[in-house]
């Protein structure tokens, strides 16, 4: 079918020349994690300031110099990179351009380990998601009827093992405060754990997901990016009543197939950090400032029970207000990688 | 993949090694017609996905009865900015100013063909005693690990630590294909499986010293990944710091000429050879069959190795990490067939398989073009060298007289 | 001329024997010895005490099994004590000139499978029934992937194309499925996609002699290429009317289903695994025990003597590759139909090689191929199993154990094998 | 019925194997076609049985003309071929070699093993063989494997049979045996080509001659020809049929074998405890049907057998035990018998196979670099020195014909100082004047004081050229025997019988 030719081409538009960009580590853009949710943010970001944008996605470690150095003969004034990987080449790059503003994301930049980041023209955007990891911990740890909960990961990289390491604080938490013993699976700190070795939704992970479900766990927490697809068919293939916890993003609305599963998500709010600060860039305002999301400040957060509300105890919801005001308070300590 | 088939059989086709060559010889009788046009064919196929992706030809497309004249010069305009992308990105920038800045994508594809060419030689002499070596990822990782732990924890003079990393490099990769050669002649063990099974185990072993304090993860670091290579274990820049070009491509050159004469003049390998081609006739020769396995390997193994120190020691020094080896492993079985298994052959593929790399990122940055059509690109252009009679047919050439 | 008389060879005089070793036979004892060590030196450096726990039955299982719980130091103990006696067994059948008998390696195998687990699981309970079910499920692309490059090579055409075949066809699978709205429709796909990639590898290396290791390996690169090119432009465009396929699930046979261990092991699985079982004893029948299969061993042993009776060999050989297509392409349905409903980028992980190494490491035949790719998912999940349960090895060193295993079996047991003769090698006709 | 070839023309690139050739072939008839190495014989017959798609001329079959896309046409009509070098898989059985590509099946395709099994004993019955249509053809001695040919291409009822070299792998009994088949084949009417390089088999069976001489036909011979009219005839110029050789100058004993014994990996007994020796200046011919532990002898001496007892001397040295290299280097010589295997590398050029056994130093090699000049020098002067008929030095040496192959194998062993000569099936497959050549060359190395080990299935060469004979069955020592010992003796000996007198 042949349309209408337009009148006049929409490219004309009236633009900023302010022109963000993006690389993304080897996961891609649609990792349903990280690299995605800060790309979703970039392109927001970029609509509301009117403004084209870049993308580059990488393949391999090997490849972020090389995108770096093409982003900024692009004329990049601002470039995102994602993941700690990005780390060094962000650096890297952020010294020899001192004019272009960078944003890395989960990441402190800080290469050297003195404690302070490596350029002074990155904006470093880190995310405590143990906090929030905590409050899963303990919300699965209340909602468990078999006593016994799960987790795995993709690899044990930080920004992977903090999840799980929150999740383990807060279930033993739990346990403490209400004397149970709900058991923990797949985690016991120290890079033991159950892992899939990689970041692909496949047999592997789905296999992963069975052995949990095969010891008797009937609330399960996957780590990194479309692992937790193994999960869903684990369920659905055990036939058995489990819940589903959500990473990142609030899989009850990113991802509907998962809507009767999921009980919660554990959030960290990339796309929202993302896009202020682009927007803030773009308006001039940037503040190469450290950002760490906590629950304090809502960047990392507790998503809501949705379909499960009205399965969890009822006063599930007021304990778990009680415990993110300790920990915001700080009287209920939770460590992570961050705290070094 | 045997061979030890017997006597007594007449014609029946005797081992492999000779596989890799039948075809191969055949394709250096083909002129460079072929060569050429097979690069234009693939880049026409290209073309298409390039099309495919570009919105400005899948608007245009949708009023093509209306205004035609849009839809193509939108597919022109589509298909000739991702090629001068290419061209930009892998030899001669017009864009920018300067000679110096100009010429700076040809360094470039320089520096991405460096560890290509090393790995291929690696592929390709294995080939040439009849290995086929899978195992290029592993050997680059073990490699590059060990290049990366003598990088980080000598404290030496860079006459000293420089070598000795590298060497360190190479001796680790040699040791991880040697594991191969050695099952080969202990056992028989097949070293397409070995090589495979230790690219994994290799893989697992680097990302657990990666993550132990005390072996390679940087001090006070979580993350799989070490500290930043010093200053003293650093290949050194070969066109001064505004460039990215290192001494690991003229590492790769020495190795080019180094190869071209052990296959060529060296009595060792001269007995590579004859292992390769006809294992039975070199072993009622007084060739130790066995021992020319473990010994190919190991000086495959290093070659290998070396593309994997030129990873951590000059492409990418800020660490060592699991995924260092960008799939050159892999890459450079490619660069091998395509350059026959011959040191001149995987210099000229590695340097066009540098540029292509170089261009992709510049496609992928200036175009939005996914680096998937590379891939694609790359693999045409080996089938479609591989295989003259058919770019004859498909560009009507006469027939060339069969030898 | 010298001697006219028949001269008569004089009985051996005190000529000292030197006998080299008997290599080949040796291996066996010196694997199983060295793995008889190594199961020791766990034990004597790693100690672990309390009891291990094997559930042998499923939950929803018609029969009740006992669980078999065991104190795991003295059982380990034990067991490495009858492993040291099957390792002294083989030697003394190797010194006396024999070979090691395959059942024997079969025990030693169970016992130290066993030692292992018993060790490993130490103060914690082990579901046996999910171990060995995950297996199988871990195997299925391996032994659809396998069975394609068994049949390839018995035809004379080396299959290094199978992680491609295996890639497209969970590409397809993915796609049309969804689009169609039915597995069935995806499976179709799949086999179609692993068959189109078959034919291009004919074309090329059939009809164009293009070496036939070139072909595989590029042909792999290519697909990684269109498919993660494809799914970038296209399925992630509108992931859900294009890359969300409805999955097979589960269908338990009924009176199968219901024996003990093996019930749930073997026949609660997908329909891919049923097709799976067909595909191997169809393989093997058709193979060995047709005309058909009798020509294409022909064409892959001597394709001209098979010319010579008049058989086609070209032609032969595509048709076989095209098949082994078909079937390698099935295989590629699981990961996109069963395991994950959604294709994601080189999702296969390199599988189509670890099939090919079963292909090697099963000598091209395709129940032999079928057990190594077992084997393969076995370690596999064993290293889930193990992980799950929180054994005291590093993650990493768990991740290897697949892979590790597979080399020590290529190794110690196996050895060199021959391929079929005129394997990789074109026909050209005179 | 008649066959009948017409200007039969087939080129292979620029070469020219058959020349406009016209042949004609009568029921009940036997012709022999004769022709040096590479005069166009088998290309002929694999024209005539489709393999091969002529360039010019025409095939007729009782005055009709056939036209022929392959062998699956030749087959159905009614020729057949015992080809030169078998179209047997060497992983199937008989009964699977002899069914296929004409199967009998039952359901869906199974295949009817048993009635290939009962093929195969109905037609061994007929022609006396002994052949288990249920061994793996790779398992058989190769004259078993010859008469699996003959099952095969007579399980299809071929009305033209044609023989391409079939006695070149026989004994003399087994020859006759074959002889014997082919007069009652006449005898029921089927016409037959013969193809052979033996004069003798051909006059006492043909009943008519064809030379061929580079491609073309250069005449008819009649079976009453003398050995010499034909050997002319066939390569163009006269040729010495019979050695030359001085009586033997035996010096002392130089080889020693003591109780040697040679079992295979699977354990089987090849070798069972055989003691000889030859001394120096003497050729010692081993005798015996093929397989009977001929192969492991000479692999046994070069090192090549991994499961050896006994002993081997060759002067101070013990060669058991030994690498391959070490002995080479002790200056054993060895011509393998099969040279395509274990005698040259296909792909490398003349020059480099001349250096093959010798890549680890003088003279070839200095600093681990080959001397190109001085192999260049050297192969060149071999090339002249031998006849080596070949484009160049650079020529691959798997573009030589069978007859210059073995040139090049013999010249690389020769040009060496040898303390011993290990020659296996020197002249197979090799025309009569490459024959006379090579015969030559072993009687000089006798004479120049180097003993000799030579094997070979050839009676008439081992006779010839032998001071001694030792004879070989299943793994033992028959006897050893002067070489004027009666064929007809040998020809018992050979078959395990002991000759009279001997002691066991
Ligand atoms: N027969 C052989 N088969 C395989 N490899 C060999 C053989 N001979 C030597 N090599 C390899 O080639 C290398 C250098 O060759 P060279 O001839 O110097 O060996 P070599 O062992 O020093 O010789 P020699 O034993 O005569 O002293 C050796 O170190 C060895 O690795
Ligand atoms: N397929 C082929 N391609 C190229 N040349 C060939 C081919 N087959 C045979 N020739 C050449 O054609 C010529 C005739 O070969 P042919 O095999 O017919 O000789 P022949 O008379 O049977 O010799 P022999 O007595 O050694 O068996 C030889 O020069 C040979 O090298
Ligand atoms: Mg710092
Ligand atoms: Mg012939």
């Amino acid at each position: 079918a042949c349309g209408d030719a337009p009148d006049e081409d929409k490219k004309g538009s009236a633009k900023s020349d302010f022109l963000p960009c993006i690389v993304s580590d080897a996961g891609g853009f649609d990792d349903k994690s990280f690299n995605q949710l800060s790309y979703e943010g970039l392109k927001e970001a970029a609509k509301e300031l009117g403004t084209d944008y870049k993308d580059v996605q990488s393949k391999t470690d090997q490849d972020y110099a090389p995108n770096l150095e093409n982003l900024v003969g692009q004329g990049c004034d601002l470039i995102v990179t994602v993941g700690f990987a990005l780390s060094a080449a962000t650096v890297e790059s952020a010294k020899a351009n001192p004019d272009i503003e960078y944003v890395l994301i989960d990441d402190a930049a800080d290469n050297d380990f003195d404690g302070n980041k490596d350029a002074d023209n990155i904006k470093p955007i880190l995310y405590d998601t143990a906090q929030a990891a905590f409050l899963a911990g303990y919300a699965a740890a209340d909602y468990t009827k078999t006593g016994t909960v799960g987790t795995y990961g993709g690899q044990p990289f930080p920004t992977v093992t903090i999840f799980m390491d929150g999740f383990k604080q807060g279930v033993d938490y739990y346990n403490k405060e209400k004397g149970k013993d709900v058991k923990l699976i797949g985690w016991e700190g120290n890079d033991k754990g159950v892992f899939t070795g990689g970041f692909d939704a496949n047999e592997k992970a789905t296999n992963t997901a069975k052995s949990i479900l095969d010891k008797n766990a009937d609330v399960i927490l996957p780590v990194g990016g479309p692992i937790y697809q193994g999960a869903l068919t684990a369920i659905k293939d055990s036939g058995k009543d489990v819940a589903l916890i959500g990473v990142d993003a609030d899989f009850y609305e990113t991802d509907p197939n998962t809507q009767s599963l999921v009980l919660t998500s554990i959030l960290k709010n990339m796309k929202t950090s993302t896009i202020e600060t682009v927007v803030a860039a773009g308006k001039g305002d940037f503040d190469p400032e450290a950002y760490v999301g906590t629950l304090e400040n809502d960047g990392v957060g507790l998503a809501p029970f949705h379909n499960f509300e009205s399965k969890v105890n009822p006063s599930l919801q007021g304990e778990l207000d009680k415990v993110k005001q300790g920990i915001i308070d700080g009287s209920i300590p939770v460590t992570s990688y961050l705290d070094k | 993949m045997s061979t030890d088939m017997k006597t007594e059989f007449g014609e029946a086709p005797k081992g492999t090694p000779r596989r890799f060559d039948g075809v191969l010889r055949e394709i250096v009788a083909g002129n460079a017609m072929v060569a050429v046009l097979s690069v234009v064919l693939a880049m026409v196929v290209g073309s298409l996905m390039i099309l495919l992706t570009d919105e400005n030809v899948r608007t245009t497309a949708g009023y093509i009865g209306a205004r035609p004249g849009d839809f193509f010069s939108a597919v022109w305009t589509s298909i000739s900015d991702a090629y001068t992308a290419l061209f930009r990105g892998a030899v001669y920038n017009t864009n920018l100013q300067g000679f110096q800045g100009r010429i700076r994508p040809l360094t470039e594809t320089l520096k991405f063909s460096g560890p290509l060419i090393l790995a291929g030689l690696g592929v390709g002499l294995a080939f040439r005693a009849g290995m086929f070596n899978i195992g290029g990822r592993g050997q680059m990782l073990l490699a590059g690990a060990a290049a990366g732990w003598v990088g980080v924890n000598a404290d030496l003079p860079i006459v000293l630590h420089l070598p000795l990393a590298v060497l360190a490099g190479a001796l680790a990769g040699a040791l991880w294909a040697g594991i191969a050669g050695f099952l080969k002649a202990q056992s028989g063990a097949h070293e397409v499986i070995v090589t495979i099974m230790l690219n994994y185990v290799g893989y697992y072993l680097v990302f657990y010293a990666l993550s132990k304090q005390g072996l390679l993860q940087a001090p006070g670091s979580l993350n799989p990944k070490s500290e930043a290579m010093p200053e003293s274990a650093i290949l050194p820049k070969l066109l001064g710091d505004r460039f990215n070009l290192h001494a690991g491509f003229l590492l790769a050159l020495v190795a080019v000429a180094v190869v071209w004469w052990l296959l060529n003049k060296s009595a060792l390998g001269f007995r590579f050879r004859a292992v390769g081609e006809n294992p039975d006739a070199a072993r009622a020769a007084g060739i130790d069959v066995g021992r020319t396995y473990l010994v190919v390997m190991l000086i495959a193994g290093a070659l290998v190795g070396l593309a994997g120190v030129n990873q951590i020691l000059g492409t990418t020094t800020s660490g060592v990490t699991v995924d260092m080896d960008a799939g050159i492993g892999f890459d450079a079985i490619t660069v091998a067939l395509l350059g026959r298994s011959r040191p001149l052959g995987i210099l000229a593929a590695g340097l066009l398989f540098g540029g292509l790399k170089a261009g992709g990122f510049s496609m992928a940055a200036a175009e939005g073009i996914p680096v998937e059509i590379v891939l694609v690109i790359q693999s045409l252009i080996v089938l479609f060298i591989a295989a003259p009679p058919l770019v004859r047919a498909i560009f009507r050439l006469p027939k060339e007289a069969t030898a | 001329m010298s001697d006219t008389k028949i001269t008569v060879p004089v009985p051996a005089d005190a000529a000292e024997p030197v006998a080299v070793p008997l290599r080949t036979a040796l291996k066996a004892p010196i694997m199983l010895g060295v793995v008889t060590l190594l199961v020791a030196l766990l034990v004597a450096l790693g100690a672990r005490s309390g009891d291990t726990t094997f559930q042998l039955a499923a939950e929803t299982d018609f029969f009740d099994l006992p669980e078999i719980t065991l104190p795991s130091t003295a059982t380990v103990a034990t067991l490495v004590v009858l492993l040291a006696v099957c390792t002294a067994a083989s030697a003394l059948l190797v010194s006396r000139g024999r070979r090691t008998p395959l059942w024997l390696v079969g025990l030693f195998a169970f016992l130290a499978v066993t030692a292992f687990l018993t060790w490993a699981a130490a103060g914690d309970s082990l579901t046996v029934v999910g171990l060995l079910g995950g297996s199988i499920t871990l195997a299925v692309p391996l032994v659809f992937g396998a069975l394609g490059g068994v049949l390839g090579e018995r035809a004379g055409v080396v299959n290094i194309a199978i992680d491609g075949q295996l890639l497209f066809g969970a590409f397809a699978a993915a796609m049309v499925g969804t689009i169609v709205g039915s597995p069935w429709g995806g499976l179709v796909a799949a086999m179609v996609a692993g068959g189109l990639v078959a034919l291009v590898l004919g074309f090329f290396a059939i009809t164009y002699f293009v070496d036939q290791v070139i072909v595989g390996v590029v042909l792999n690169v290519l697909v990684i290429g269109l498919t993660s090119f494809l799914y970038g432009q296209v399925l992630t465009e509108n992931p859900d009317k294009l890359n969300a396929p409805e999955h097979f699930s589960r269908l338990p046979i009924p009176v199968l289903g219901q024996i003990p261990v093996i019930g749930p092991v073997l026949f609660r699985q997908t329909i891919l695994v049923y097709l799976m079982y067909v595909a191997v004893a169809v393989v093997a029948w058709a193979l060995y025990r047709t005309k058909w299969g009798l020509r294409v061993r022909a064409v892959g042993e001597h394709p001209k003597a098979a010319d010579t009776v008049g058989i086609k060999v070209n032609r032969t050989r595509y048709t076989t590759l095209l098949i082994a297509g078909l079937i390698a392409g099935a295989g590629g349905a699981t990961y996109t139909l069963v395991s994950v409903p959604q294709f994601g980028e080189e999702m296969t992980d390199g599988a189509g090689y670890i099939a090919l190494a079963a292909v090697i490491f099963g000598r091209w035949d395709p129940v032999r191929a079928t057990l190594a790719a077992l084997l393969f998912g076995f370690a596999s999940n064993l290293q889930l199993a193990l992980s799950v349960i929180g054994s005291p090895v590093p993650s990493q060193f768990m991740l290897m154990l697949p892979y590790v295993v597979t080399i020590i079996a290529v190794a110690g047991l196996v050895g060199a094998s021959r391929a079929p003769a005129a394997d990789g090698v074109p026909y050209r006709k005179g | 019925m008649t066959l009948e070839l017409r200007g039969i023309t087939k080129r292979f690139g620029p070469l020219v194997a058959n020349d406009r050739i016209s042949l004609t072939v009568n029921e009940g008839e036997i012709l022999a076609l004769l022709g040096e190495n590479g005069a166009g014989k088998s290309t002929l017959m694999n024209v005539l049985y489709g393999l091969y798609q002529a360039d010019e001329g025409e095939i007729f079959l009782d005055g009709a003309p056939l036209k022929m896309s392959g062998p699956g046409d030749a087959m159905a009509a009614g020729i057949g071929m015992v080809h030169q070098h078998f179209m047997l898989v060497p992983v199937f059985t008989v009964a699977e070699n002899v069914m296929l590509g004409n199967e009998s099946t039952g359901f869906a395709g199974t295949l009817d093993l048993d009635a290939a099994r009962q093929r195969v004993r109905e037609i061994s019955q007929r022609f006396g063989f002994d052949v288990d249509p249920d061994a793996l053809v790779e398992t058989l001695p190769v004259g078993v494997q010859q008469r699996v040919e003959i099952i095969k291409a007579l399980s299809r009822d071929a009305r033209v049979l044609v023989f391409d070299e079939p006695t070149a792998v026989l004994t003399p009994q087994e020859t006759d045996e074959l002889m014997e088949i082919m007069r009652q084949l006449r005898a029921s009417g089927t016409a037959i080509v013969f193809i052979s390089h033996k004069l003798r088999e051909v006059r006492a069976i043909a009943d008519r001659i064809t030379v061929i001489r580079r491609g073309a036909v250069v005449g008819e011979a009649s079976p009453t020809a003398t050995n010499a009219e034909l050997a002319a005839l066939m390569v163009g110029r006269p040729v010495e049929l019979t050695v030359h050789k001085e009586p033997a100058q035996p010096g002392p004993d130089a080889l020693v074998v003591r109780d040697l014994r040679v079992t295979d990996d699977a354990g089987h007994s090849h070798l069972d405890g055989i003691s000889f020796s030859i001394a120096r200046g003497e050729v010692l011919g081993v005798a015996g049907v093929q397989g009977n532990g001929q192969t492991e002898l000479t692999e046994a001496i070069m090192g090549l057998q991994a499961h050896v007892h006994g002993s081997i001397r060759l002067g101070e040295h013990e060669l058991v035990g030994r690498s391959v290299r070490k002995i080479l280097d002790a200056g054993v010589g060895f011509i393998p018998e099969d040279r395509q295997v274990d005698g040259l590398v296909g792909e490398f050029t003349i020059a480099e196979n001349l250096m093959l056994n010798r890549s680890h130093g003088k003279p070839f090699v200095s600093a681990g670099t080959v001397r190109t000049g001085f192999l260049e020098d050297f192969a060149q002067q071999k090339l002249t020195e031998y006849d080596v008929r070949a484009s160049g030095i650079q020529a691959r040496a798997s573009q030589l014909s069978g007859g210059n192959q073995q040139k090049v194998v013999v010249a690389r062993e020769l040009s060496r100082d040898l303390n011993l000569l290990v020659a296996a099936q020197p002249t197979r497959g090799v025309d009569v004047g490459s024959i006379e050549f090579i015969h030559k060359q072993v009687v000089a190395t006798r004479d120049a004081g180097v003993p000799v080990l030579l094997v070979s299935t050839e009676l008439d060469e081992i006779v010839a050229l032998s001071d001694r004979i030792m004879v070989l069955y299943r793994g033992q020592v028959v006897g050893i025997v002067p070489a004027d010992t009666p064929r007809e003796t040998l020809g018992l000996m050979m078959a395990g019988e002991r000759p009279e007198g001997g002691a066991a």
